[in-house]
C-alpha cells in the first residue's frame, strides 16, 4: 500500500506538469495581461518592451519551460495584479477557502446523507400526479397567500412559502420526501448565483440577521492561518456561503444516496439483516449506507476539490476572500503567475484528493482491497 | 381459533396462508391456503418440489416477503399471539430474538463490507445485554459451535474470505445467536459436507431440547428430514400436499408426488439401475487421454486485518492462509471428476483457478493441453470451458432477463444470430431443466433458489462447451428435479463427449456421476482414485469418517 | 466618524507609482499626496504645492513651491528633495507614470521649498499630468530600498506594495488586498480643517448586488459604482440617498474606415464604411435619446462629439447630434451603393462601462433596422482590449477618460494615426498626415488662443470626418446612508475628507 | 427421464410479442412508464418545452433574433401592460425591448440543445472511459484517472476558453459562426466528462468483483462486452442522477461561456443568457425579466430529473412491480 501511495504521488507529478503545460497552452486565450498592467496611455513601445520583460512573446513551451523551471525551486513568482508573491497571495487566501469548503462540505455530506436515506426509506414509489401537482400547489399557494396578506416582495413570498411548505409537508413523511426530492431540484436547476443573492436578499436586507458579505471577524490562529471560527461574526458570515455552496452537492448526495440506497434496500443481505432483529437505524444507516458509498465518496471528493478550487460563484457573490475569487480576478486580469501557480495548486489538490478517495474505496470495500493487494497477473 | 383449547400452544400456528405476487402479467399466487402448527421442541421438516412455496412460507412467517408479494389471506400465531398483522416496529422486535432465520441463499445473505465477526457482535448485542467482548466470546463459540474451524482467527475475515459452507454456518450462528423460540431454517446445510452437516443439526437439535425451541426445517435432504425431523410436510405448487410424522411419511407416502419424490432420492450405494457413468461406456483408449490436468496446485489468500484503520488500510498484520495445497489430478476427456470434502477445504477454490478466474500461486493447469494461465489457454478457454458458481443467484445478472442470460453463451460465441432461433434454443434448455419457457421474461431475483440454479444450469450447458466445472450444481434442488438434472447432464456427456469436473457434498451424487473421486481436507488432496473403489474402500481416515457421516434413510425408526 | 466605503474594485497597489489606474490613485490619494490637485470643475488647485508657474525667461522650465510645515506620517519633514526624489521614481523605468512624465528632462530642488522641473521643451499644460503623481519620503524609501519601482516582471517584491508613508489626511491601519483596508485620519496633517471622517473602513466587494444588498442591510455607509438600474431602488429606500452626476468618460462607438476590406463583412472587396455617406447614415441611426431612456435609465448624457463636457475644447454646438432619422439613413446607404445594408461584427466589451452590452445590441437592433446587419461579439474588457491595441476589430465599443481634462489626451490616442506612440486606441486606420502634424503641435504650442483655435480645428474635422461615433457620456452615482454627504467626482475620484455629516 | 412438465402455474399466458412496434409497447420499460403518472406529466411536460422551443420561429409571437424588429423603446414593459409602442407582451419585455416569451421560446432552442447535446456527450465519454478504467484496472485505470485529474484541474471555462481559441485557429473563418455551437458543446462535454468517468469506475470496480462478471468472463464475452452489457446496466443509477443533474449546469455553463464571448452572441440570448441578465435587475424591480427563463429552466429541470429517477426505476428489475 505504500508503494501504491509512492506511485500515486509520482504520477502526481506528471498530472502536475501536464496541467502546466495545458495552462501555459491556454493563457494567450484568456487575454493579454499587458492591457490591464499598463496605464491606458501606454506607449506602444513600453507595452512590447513590458511583454519582452515577462516573456510573453515567446513561444508557449518557452514559458512552459520557465515556469516549470521556477517552479521546482519553489519560486511561482510576482502576481502581475496585486504585485506581491504569489505563494504568498495564495496561502494568504487558503484558510477562507478551507473553511468554507470543509464547512460546506460536512453541511452537504450530512444533511445530503440524511435526506437521502430519509427519502429512500419513505420516498421508494414516486410520487403521483396528485401529490405532485399538491406540491406545486402547495408552494404557489403559500406564496400567493404571502404575496396577498403580507404584500412583501417576491422573494419573501417565495421564501416564506417555501417554509409554510416544508412544515406542513412534515405531517407526511412520505409526503414530505417527495417534496424534499421536487424542491431539492430548483437547488440545482437554479444558478448559484441567483441562490446567493436570493439568501442574501432575505437574510441580510430583509431580515438583518446575517451578514451580507466577508468573513468577519478574523483570529489569527497561527503564523499565517486566519479563522473565522472563533468569533460570532465569523460564525455568522460563514452560515449563507456555506449554504448556498453546498446546496448543490446536498442535492446531488442526496439523490446519489436515494439511488443507491432504494438498490441495496432490496438485496437478501438487507432482507437477512431484518430478519437478525437489527433495528431500522442500523440497517439503513449503517448496512445499507455503507453499500452506497463508493459513488457517494466519489462524487463528495470531487466536489469538496471543486469547491476548494473553484467555488468562484459563492465567493464572489459573498465577496469571500478565497482562491476562487483570486482565481476570478486573476482571469479577469489576465495574471499569469497567480493562474499558473493557482492550476497547479488545484492539480495537488485533486491528487490529493481523489489518492484519498482511493484509498477510502479500499477501507470501504474489503472485496477491493483484496484485488488491490494480491494484484492481477 | 381459540389458542387454550390446545394443551400446549403450538409455537409456530399457520392457518390458511396465502401469498400474492401481483405482477404486470396479472396476479401469481404462490401459496394457496397453506395451514400447520409446530409444537415446542418439535421440528417440522418442509420438503418439495423446488419453487413449490417452502421459502415463501418461511418469508411469510417472518413478515420479510419481497414486494411486490404480500399476504392476502390468512394467520400466523407465535405463542398464540398473532403476528402477521403486527406493526412494522412491533415486528423488528421478534426478528433475531424470538424468530430465527435461517435464508436459503447464504451466500449473499451477508453484508459483503462487514466482517463476520462484526455482524455477529451487532446482533448478540442487539438482543442480549453483553458488552463488546463478552458477545466477541460467544460470537466465537457460535461459531465453533457451527463448526468452524479456528473461529477465533477466522472471525474477522469478511464474508468473501469464507466458504460457502462456511458462510451458510455464520448464517446460522446467526439465527441462533439469541436462542430464539422458533427457527426456521431454510436449507440450512445445502452447502456443508455431511461432517459438518451431522453437527450442525446437532446443534439445532440442542436448542429444541434445552430451550424448547420450534424449528421449521425446510430441506432438499431427506437424509437429514430422517435425521432430525419429527414430522414432515410436503409442498407442492404452493400447497401442502401431504403431511405427518417422518417415519409414517417416508415408508408409506400417499400422495402420488410425494412418492415419487422419495423414489428419485439417491443412494450412496451404486443403484443397479441407474445408468453407469460413462467410464464403463468409454473404451480404455480414453483413459491415457487427460483432457484436464492439474499438477501441484497451490493457492494463498492473505487475511486481512479487520482490525485498525491503518491495518485495514495497509495490511500490515496481514497473514498467508493456504487454501489450497499442492493439489494434483487429471480428468480424461467425456468423463466426470467429483470432488468432495470438508466445506472450506479449497474445493471451490480450485474449481475457480481450473475456470481461470483466480491465479494460482503455484502450480499448472492445462486444459486440452492448453496451459490455462497463458495466453493460448486464455483464448481456448473461452470456447470450452463453462462454470456453475457455488452462488447461482450471485452468478446472474441482476439486470439481465433470465432469456438473456441463458442466451448469453450462444450469443458470446455466435452460435446463431437469429432471434427466434436462440429463444427457441433457450426455451428449450429452460425445459430440460424443468422450468417454464415463461421464465424467459422474468428477472433472476423472481426466482426460488432452484430455480435460480436450474437457469445456472442451463446457461452452462447451453453451448454444449466441452469442459463444465460444477460447484455445488443440486444443492438447492429436491430430489425430483435434481434427479432429471444429473440425467440432462450425463446425457449431454453420452451424446456429446463432455468433461466434467463436479463438487458436490451429496456423496450419492458423485457416486452416480462421477469416474474418479478426489477428496480434499483443508487445501490438500486426501486421495484421488476411481469412484467405486474409494467409496467401497476408502483410504483415507478422513474419508471413511465421511461416508459414515451419511445420513441414511434407511436408519429412520 | 467611521465610514464603511464599498466599491468594485481594491487598490492594486499600494505603490504609488507603479500603477496608473484609477481606483488604485482614488485610494492613494487618501494617503499620499500629489504637488496639485484637481478640484471638481476640473481646474487646478494646490496641494503640496502652493503656487507653479513657467520660469521667467526659460520657458521649459517649471517652478513649484512647496507647502512648508508638512509632515510624513512617521513624522518625517516633507522637503523639495522628496519631490526631485518622488518625481524622479516616477519617470523611472518599470514606472507605469513614466508617460505622464516623459518630457522632463531633469528635476532639481531649488532649496527646500522650491522645485525646479526642466522640461525637453515648452510644456504648457504640464502641471496637469501631477495630479496623480505622489510624493513619497525619501527617506523612508531608501531605507526600504524603494529608489525606484519593483520590477514584478523579473520577480522582485516590493516594501511598498504593502507598506505606506504618505502626508496624506489618513492613515494606513491595516490593509488586506481585495478585502478590507482601514485608514485613521491624520491627527498632524497640515489642512487646518481636518474631515469629519476619522475613521475610513474600505471594502472592496466585486459583485454589483451584493454591493448594494451590504447598503441596504446597513452594513456599509457608502457605496460607489451604483449600476444604474439600482437607483431608482434606492432612491426611494428610506434612510438612504444617491448622488449622481456626470463622469469624466465619453462612450464610443470606433471603425476601420481606410480601404482595405472589412475583416467580417459580406462586402469582401472594399470597405463600406469608408465612404462618408455610409457613415453618416451610421449617425443617424442612432437613437441616442431612446439609449440613455431605456438603457441608462435616464443616467447619461447623451452626446454629439466623444469628449466629455469637462474637457477643453468642448463646445454645445460640438455636442449637438441630429435626431435619428432612419429613413434617411437607408437613403444614404442606398446612395453609397448598399441598398441592402452589409453585415459587419461588433467587438463590445461586457464588464467594462456601465451597461457596455446593452449598449451595443440597442444599436446593433439601430442598425439593423437600416439594413446593415452586426452581428455582435461581446468579450471581458481583458479580451477585448487587445482587439483594439492589436487592429483586429472592424467595429467597437470604447470609453475613454480624460484625466488631464484636455482635448489632446483624446486626439493623441484616438484620432492621431497609429505612429510612434500615438493612436494607442486608433485602429480606425484613419491618417490625415496634417491633421496628425497639428496634433502634436498642441503639446507645445504656449500661445493659448492659437492652441484653442488649433483645438476646435481638429475637432471640426474629426466631426467632419465623423471618425468617432459618440453616444454619451456616463453619469456617476454613488449611493449612501441619508446623513452622508459625498458629491460625485467626475473622475470617479471621491476624497472621504469630502465628507458632510448632517442633513 | 422425467418428460419436461413445466411445474408453475402458468401465471403468464400470453406470448411474448413478436415485431418491433408490439415489443417496445409491451417492454418493461414502456409499461412502467403507462403506469407512471409522473412519468406521463414529466415527459409530457418536457417534451412541451422542448416542441417549443423547436417550434419557436412558427409559434412565437415575434422575432427576438432580429434586431431590427426590436423597439428598444418597449424595454423593460412589465407583463400584460401595454408597452410605449402600443403593443401587449404576454410576459413583457427586457432592457432591449425583446418580448420575453419569444425570446424564451427562441433561446431554449439553444440551451437545450447545447445542454442536451454536451450532458449526452459527457456522459458517453466519461461512462466509456469510467468503464474502461473500472473494468480493466491497471494502466489504462491509471492512465484515464490521471488524465481527469489533469482536466478537474481546469474549471469548465478555461477550457472552454482552449477549445474555442484552438478552434478559431484551425476552422476557416466563415465556418466559425456555424461552428460556434458545435464548439461549445464540445468544450461544456469535455469539462464535464471527469465526474461520470470517476464515478463509473468506482462503480465498476465494485461490480467487476461479483460472480455474474466472472460468469461472464468464463463464458468468452469479450471485456469491452462484459463492461458494456454486464457492468454498465449495474451502475447506471448514479449515472442518471449526474446526467439528469448536469443538465441544467451545462445549461447554465453555456451561459457563462457566452458572457466570456465563446458561444452564441447576445444578440440571440440563450436562456441561460436571459437569467444572467434577469439577475441585474433582481433589486429593481422587473422581475419578470429573470422570473419567467428562470421558471422555464425549472421546470425543464424538474421533470427532466423527475423523469430520470423514473427511468432509473424503471431500468431496475427489483424496483418495478
Ligand atoms: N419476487 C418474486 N416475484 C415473483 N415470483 C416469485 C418471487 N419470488 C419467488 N417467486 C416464485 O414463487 C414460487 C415459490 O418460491 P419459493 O422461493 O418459496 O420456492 P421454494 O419452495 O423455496 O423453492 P426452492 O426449493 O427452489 O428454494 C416460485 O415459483 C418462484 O418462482
Ligand atoms: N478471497 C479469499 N480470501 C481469503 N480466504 C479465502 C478467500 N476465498 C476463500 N478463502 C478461504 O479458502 C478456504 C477454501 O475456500 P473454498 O471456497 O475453496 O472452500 P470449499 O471447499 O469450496 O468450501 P465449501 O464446501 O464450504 O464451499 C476457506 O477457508 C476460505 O475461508
Ligand atoms: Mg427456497
Ligand atoms: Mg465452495
Amino acid at each position: 500500500m505504500f508503494a501504491f501511495i509512492l506511485r500515486r504521488l509520482l504520477q502526481s507529478l506528471i498530472v502536475m506538469l501536464a496541467v502546466a503545460f495545458i495552462a501555459f497552452l491556454m493563457f494567450r486565450f484568456v487575454g493579454d495581461p499587458v492591457e490591464g498592467m499598463m496605464g491606458v496611455d501606454a506607449r506602444l513601445s513600453d507595452r512590447e518592451a513590458l511583454r519582452d520583460r515577462l516573456g510573453l512573446n515567446d513561444p508557449f513551451y518557452m514559458q512552459f519551460w520557465t515556469f516549470v523551471k521556477n517552479a521546482v525551486q519553489g519560486e511561482f513568482g510576482i502576481s502581475y495584479r496585486l504585485q506581491q508573491p504569489v505563494t504568498q497571495l495564495i496561502l494568504s487566501r487558503l484558510p477562507a477557502t478551507l473553511e468554507l469548503a470543509v464547512v460546506s462540505a460536512s453541511l452537504a455530506l450530512i444533511v445530503g446523507v440524511t435526506l437521502g436515506v430519509f427519502t429512500a426509506i419513505h420516498g421508494r414509489l414516486p410520487p403521483s400526479t396528485r401529490e405532485t401537482l399538491l406540491a406545486l400547489g402547495a408552494v404557489l399557494g403559500a406564496g400567493v397567500a404571502f404575496h396577498l396578506l403580507g404584500g412583501g416582495s417576491l422573494l419573501w413570498t417565495l421564501g416564506g412559502g417555501a417554509a409554510v411548505f416544508v412544515s406542513t409537508a412534515f405531517w407526511a413523511k412520505r409526503f414530505f420526501s417527495q417534496a424534499i426530492m421536487a424542491v431539492s431540484l430548483v437547488g440545482v436547476s437554479l444558478p448559484t448565483f441567483l441562490i446567493g443573492i436570493g439568501l442574501i436578499f432575505v437574510f441580510a436586507v430583509e431580515m438583518k440577521l446575517l451578514p451580507s458579505f466577508g468573513r468577519g471577524q478574523t483570529v489569527q490562529v497561527w503564523s499565517g492561518w486566519s479563522t473565522g471560527f472563533l468569533t460570532k461574526s465569523g460564525l455568522l458570515s460563514l452560515i449563507l456561503p456555506a449554504v448556498t455552496l453546498s446546496l448543490f452537492q446536498m442535492t446531488l448526495i442526496m439523490r446519489l444516496v436515494r439511488a443507491e440506497m432504494q438498490e441495496v434496500l432490496r438485496s437478501d443481505y438487507i432482507r437477512f439483516a431484518r430478519a437478525r432483529g437489527l433495528p431500522e437505524s442500523k440497517i439503513n444507516f449503517r448496512h445499507a449506507l455503507k453499500n452506497t458509498l463508493v459513488p457517494v465518496i466519489t462524487i463528495t471528493g470531487l466536489q469538496l476539490g471543486s469547491i476548494i478550487a473553484f467555488a468562484i460563484i459563492t465567493e464572489t457573490v459573498f465577496n469571500w476572500p478565497g482562491v476562487g475569487s483570486l482565481f476570478v480576478n486573476s482571469v479577469q486580469a489576465v495574471d499569469v503567475p497567480v493562474m499558473a501557480a493557482y492550476l497547479l495548486f488545484v492539480a495537488l489538490v485533486f491528487v490529493v484528493i481523489n489518492l484519498i478517495v482511493d484509498l477510502l474505496y479500499y477501507l470501504v470495500d474489503p472485496r477491493l482491497r483484496v484485488d488491490g493487494r494480491a494484484g492481477r497477473t | 381459533m381459540t389458542e387454550t383449547s390446545d394443551v400446549r400452544t403450538p409455537v409456530l400456528s399457520v392457518r390458511d396462508l396465502v401469498v400474492d405476487f401481483p405482477l404486470r402479467r396479472g396476479n401469481f399466487r404462490a401459496l394457496h391456503g397453506v395451514s400447520f402448527d409446530i409444537a415446542p421442541g418439535e421440528v417440522l421438516g418442509v420438503v418439495g418440489e423446488s419453487g413449490a412455496g417452502k421459502s415463501m412460507t418461511g418469508a411469510a412467517v417472518i413478515g420479510l416477503l419481497t414486494p411486490p408479494g404480500r399476504i392476502t389471506s390468512g394467520e400466523v400465531y407465535l405463542q398464540g399471539q398473532r403476528i402477521d398483522q403486527l406493526p412494522e416496529a412491533e415486528m423488528v422486535k421478534l426478528r433475531g430474538k424470538r424468530i430465527g432465520m435461517v435464508m436459503q441463499d447464504p451466500l449473499t445473505s451477508l453484508n459483503p463490507l462487514f466482517t463476520v465477526g462484526q455482524q455477529l457482535i451487532e446482533t448478540i448485542r442487539q438482543h442480549l445485554p453483553l458488552n463488546e467482548a463478552e458477545a466477541r466470546a460467544r460470537a466465537v463459540s457460535l461459531l465453533e459451535e457451527a463448526g468452524i474451524p479456528r473461529a477465533a482467527e477466522r472471525i474477522d475475515s469478511y464474508p468473501h474470505q469464507f466458504s460457502g459452507g462456511m458462510r451458510q454456518r455464520v448464517v446460522i450462528a446467526l439465527a441462533i445467536a439469541a436462542d430464539p423460540e422458533l427457527v426456521i431454517a431454510d436449507e440450512p446445510t445445502s452447502a456443508l459436507d455431511v461432517s459438518v452437516q451431522a453437527q450442525v443439526i446437532k446443534v439445532l437439535k440442542k436448542l429444541c431440547e434445552s430451550r424448547g425451541a420450534a424449528i421449521m426445517l425446510i430441506t432438499h435432504d431427506m437424509g437429514v428430514i430422517a435425521q432430525i425431523a419429527d414430522r414432515i410436510l410436503v409442498m407442492n405448487a404452493g400447497r401442502i400436499v401431504e403431511s405427518g410424522p417422518v417415519g409414517q411419511v417416508i415408508r408409506h407416502p400417499r400422495e402420488p408426488y410425494t412418492i415419487k419424490l422419495i423414489d428419485s432420492i439417491p443412494t450412496l450405494n451404486r443403484d443397479p439401475g441407474a445408468p453407469v457413468p460413462a467410464e464403463a461406456a468409454a473404451p480404455e483408449a480414453a483413459a491415457q487421454d487427460a483432457y484436464v490436468r492439474v499438477e501441484n496446485l497451490t493457492r494463498d489468500f492473505s487475511l486481512g486485518g479487520g482490525g485498525s484503520f491503518f491495518g485495514r488500510l495497509f495490511g500490515g498484520e496481514s497473514r498467508i492462509f493456504r487454501a489450497v495445497n499442492d493439489v494434483s489430478f487429471s480428468i480424461r476427456r467425456g468423463e466426470t471428476y467429483g470432488l468432495v470434502g470438508e466445506s472450506g477445504s479449497g474445493k471451490s477454490t480450485c474449481a475457480k483457478m481450473i475456470a481461470g478466474l483466480i491465479p494460482p500461486s503455484s502450480g499448472r493447469i492445462f486444459v486440452d493441453g492448453a496451459d490455462v494461465w497463458s495466453a493460448e489457454g486464455l483464448a481456448s478457454r473461452r470456447r470450452n470451458v463453462q462454470m456453475i458458481f457455488q452462488d447461482p443467484y450471485a452468478s446472474l445478472n441482476p439486470r439481465w432477463k433470465v432469456g438473456s442470460i441463458v442466451a448469453e453463451p450462444i450469443r458470446a460465441l455466435k452460435l446463431t444470430s437469429s432471434r427466434a432461433e436462440i429463444e427457441d434454443r433457450v426455451a428449450d434448455l429452460l425445459r430440460k431443466v424443468r422450468l417454464d419457457p415463461v421464465a424467459m421474461r422474468k428477472y433472476p431475483h423472481e426466482f426460488s433458489g432452484g430455480q435460480r440454479q436450474r437457469i445456472a444450469i442451463a446457461r452452462a450447458l447451453s453451448t454444449q462447451p466441452a469442459f463444465i466445472v460444477c460447484d455445488e450444481p443440486t444443492s438447492a434442488l429436491d430430489v425430483s428435479v435434481q434427479a432429471q438434472v444429473l440425467d440432462l447432464m450425463s446425457g449431454l456427456q453420452e451424446e456429446y463427449g463432455l468433461t466434467y469436473l463436479l463438487i458436490s457434498h451429496n456423496l450419492a451424487v458423485i457416486r452416480q456421476m462421477a469416474n474418479d473421486v478426489g477428496v480434499m481436507r483443508q487445501g490438500v488432496l486426501e486421495e484421488s482414485g476411481p469412484v467405486d473403489e474409494i467409496f467401497d474402500h476408502p483410504k483415507a481416515e478422513y474419508t471413511r469418517m465421511l461416508l459414515d457421516a451419511v445420513p441414511d434413510l434407511d436408519k429412520v425408526a | 466618524e467611521t465610514l464603511r466605503w464599498a466599491r468594485a474594485s481594491d487598490a492594486l497597489t499600494l505603490d504609488p507609482h507603479s500603477q496608473n489606474q484609477g481606483v488604485t490613485h482614488n485610494f492613494a490619494h487618501h494617503i499620499y499626496e500629489t504637488l496639485v490637485d484637481r478640484a471638481v470643475d476640473g481646474s487646478l488647485t494646490p496641494r503640496l504645492a502652493t503656487e507653479w508657474y513657467v520660469k521667467e525667461g526659460e520657458p521649459s522650465v517649471w517652478v513649484f513651491k512647496l507647502r512648508h510645515d508638512v509632515k510624513f506620517h512617521d513624522g518625517a519633514d516633507f522637503t523639495a528633495e522628496d519631490v526631485v526624489f518622488s518625481l524622479d521614481r516616477a519617470r523611472s523605468e518599470h514606472s507605469n507614470m513614466r508617460q505622464l512624465h516623459s518630457a522632463i528632462e531633469s528635476v532639481t530642488a531649488v532649496d527646500d521649498h522650491t522645485v525646479e522641473v526642466k522640461m525637453t521643451g515648452p510644456s504648457p499644460l504640464y502641471p496637469n499630468n501631477l495630479t496623480n503623481t505622489f510624493v513619497m519620503d525619501k527617506g523612508w524609501s531608501e531605507a526600504h530600498n524603494l529608489q525606484s519601482v519593483q520590477d514584478y516582471a523579473a520577480g522582485e517584491d516590493n516594501y511598498a506594495v504593502r507598506n505606506a508613508n504618505g502626508t496624506g489626511p489618513y492613515i494606513l491601519d491595516s490593509r488586506e488586498v481585495d478585502v478590507r483596508s482601514v485608514l485613521k485620519r491624520n491627527e498632524a496633517h497640515w489642512a487646518e480643517t481636518k474631515p469629519q471622517v476619522t475613521e475610513i473602513i474600505y471594502l472592496p466587494i466585486a459583485e454589483n448586488a451584493t454591493r448594494i444588498a451590504a447598503l441596504l442591510s446597513g452594513e456599509v455607509d457608502l457605496v460607489q459604482d451604483v449600476p444604474v438600474q439600482d437607483i431608482e431602488r434606492l432612491k426611494g429606500t428610506a434612510g438612504l440617498k444617491v448622488e449622481t452626476g456626470p463622469e469624466n468618460r465619453i462612450i464610443y462607438f470606433g471603425y476601420r474606415m481606410d480601404d482595405k476590406p472589412l475583416k467580417s463583412s459580406n462586402v469582401t472587396d472594399k470597405n463600406p464604411i469608408a465612404d462618408p455617406r455610409v457613415r453618416e447614415a451610421m449617425h443617424l441611426a442612432v437613437d441616442r435619446e431612446a439609449i440613455r431612456r431605456v438603457v441608462m435609465r435616464g443616467n447619461s448624457l447623451p452626446a454629439g462629439v466623444a469628449m466629455p463636457p469637462f474637457v477643453h475644447g468642448w463646445t454645445p454646438e460640438l455636442d449637438a447630434f441630429p435626431a435619428p432619422d432612419p429613413e434617411r439613413a437607408k437613403a444614404l446607404l442606398a446612395e453609397a451603393g448598399y441598398p441592402d445594408g452589409f453585415s459587419v461584427t461588433l467587438d463590445t466589451p461586457n464588464n467594462r462601462y456601465v451597461n457596455d452590452e446593452a449598449i451595443s445590441q440597442a444599436v446593433v437592433s439601430m442598425l439593423g433596422r437600416i439594413g446593415i446587419k452586426v452581428t455582435l461579439a461581446s468579450r471581458p474588457v481583458a479580451q477585448h482590449s487587445p482587439l483594439i491595441t492589436g487592429d483586429n476589430t472592424d467595429f467597437y465599443l470604447l470609453g475613454w477618460g480624460v484625466p488631464t481634462f484636455d482635448s489632446a489626451y483624446i486626439f493623441n490616442d484616438l484620432i492621431h494615426s497609429r505612429t510612434g506612440h500615438f493612436g494607442a486606441y486608433n485602429p480606425s486606420g484613419y491618417a490625415d498626415p496634417a491633421l496628425d502634424a497639428k496634433i502634436e503641435s498642441l503639446a507645445t504650442e504656449v500661445d493659448v488662443e492659437k492652441r484653442d483655435a488649433d483645438v476646435a480645428e481638429i475637432w471640426a474635422q474629426v466631426q467632419r470626418d465623423r471618425v468617432l461615433l459618440p453616444i454619451h457620456n456616463q453619469l456617476l452615482a454613488y449611493a449612501m446612508k441619508e446623513n452622508v454627504t459625498l458629491a460625485v467626482h467626475p473622475e470617479n475620484q471621491p476624497l472621504m475628507t469630502t465628507v458632510t455629516y448632517g442633513q | 427421464m422425467a418428460e419436461a412438465s413445466p411445474p408453475e402455474a402458468p401465471v403468464e399466458a400470453a406470448a411474448p410479442a413478436r415485431g418491433f412496434r408490439a415489443r417496445l409497447w409491451d417492454s418493461d420499460v414502456f409499461w412502467s412508464w403507462r403506469h407512471h403518472p409522473v412519468a406521463i406529466v414529466s415527459s409530457l411536460v418536457a417534451l412541451t418545452l422542448i416542441l417549443a422551443a423547436v417550434l419557436a420561429p412558427w409559434i412565437a409571437p415575434h422575432d427576438p433574433f432580429n434586431p431590427a424588429t426590436l423597439q428598444l423603446m418597449d424595454g423593460f414593459t412589465p407583463p400584460g401592460e401595454a408597452a410605449m409602442s402600443g403593443t401587449v407582451y404576454r410576459f413583457g419585455t427586457d432592457d432591449q425591448g425583446r418580448d420575453l416569451l419569444s425570446t424564451i421560446l427562441y433561446g431554449s432552442r439553444v440551451s437545450l440543445f447545447v445542454g442536451f447535446a454536451a450532458t449526452l456527450f459527457s456522459m458517453t465519454l466519461g461512462v466509456s472511459l469510467g468503464l474502461f478504467a473500472g473494468y480493466r484496472g491497471g494502466l489504462a485505470d491509471t492512465i484515464i484517472m490521471r488524465v481527469a485529474d489533469v482536466q478537474l484541474s481546469f474549471p469548465a471555462i478555461l477550457i472552454a476558453l482552449l477549445i474555442f481559441g484552438v478552434a478559431q485557429g484551425v476552422i476557416p473563418p466563415n465556418k466559425q459562426e456555424s461552428m460556434a455551437i458545435w464548439v461549445l458543446i464540445f468544450a461544456i462535454g469535455l469539462a464535464n466528462w471527469a465526474q461520470f468517468a470517476r464515478t463509473v469506475r468506482g462503480a465498476a470496480m465494485v461490480e467487476r468483483q461479483k460472480d455474474y462478471v466472472s460468469a461472464a468472463r468464463i463464458m468468452g464475452v469479450p471485456g469491452p462486452s462484459i463492461a458494456f452489457r454486464h457492468v454498465l446496466p449495474n451502475v447506471l443509477g448514479p449515472v442518471l442522477v449526474i446526467a439528469t443533474i448536469s443538465l441544467a449546469l451545462a445549461i447554465i455553463e453555456e451561459a457563462t461561456l457566452s458572457y466570456l464571448g465563446v458561444g452564441v452572441p447576445p444578440t440571440q440570448p440563450s436562456l441561460g443568457t436571459l437569467i444572467r441578465i434577469g439577475q441585474r435587475f433582481l433589486f429593481s424591480g422587473e422581475w419578470w425579466i429573470l422570473f419567467f427563463p428562470a421558471l422555464m429552466l425549472i421546470l425543464l429541470a424538474l421533470s427532466v430529473n423527475l423523469l430520470g429517477d423514473w427511468l432509473r426505476d424503471a431500468l431496475n428489475p427489483k424496483l418495478r412491480q
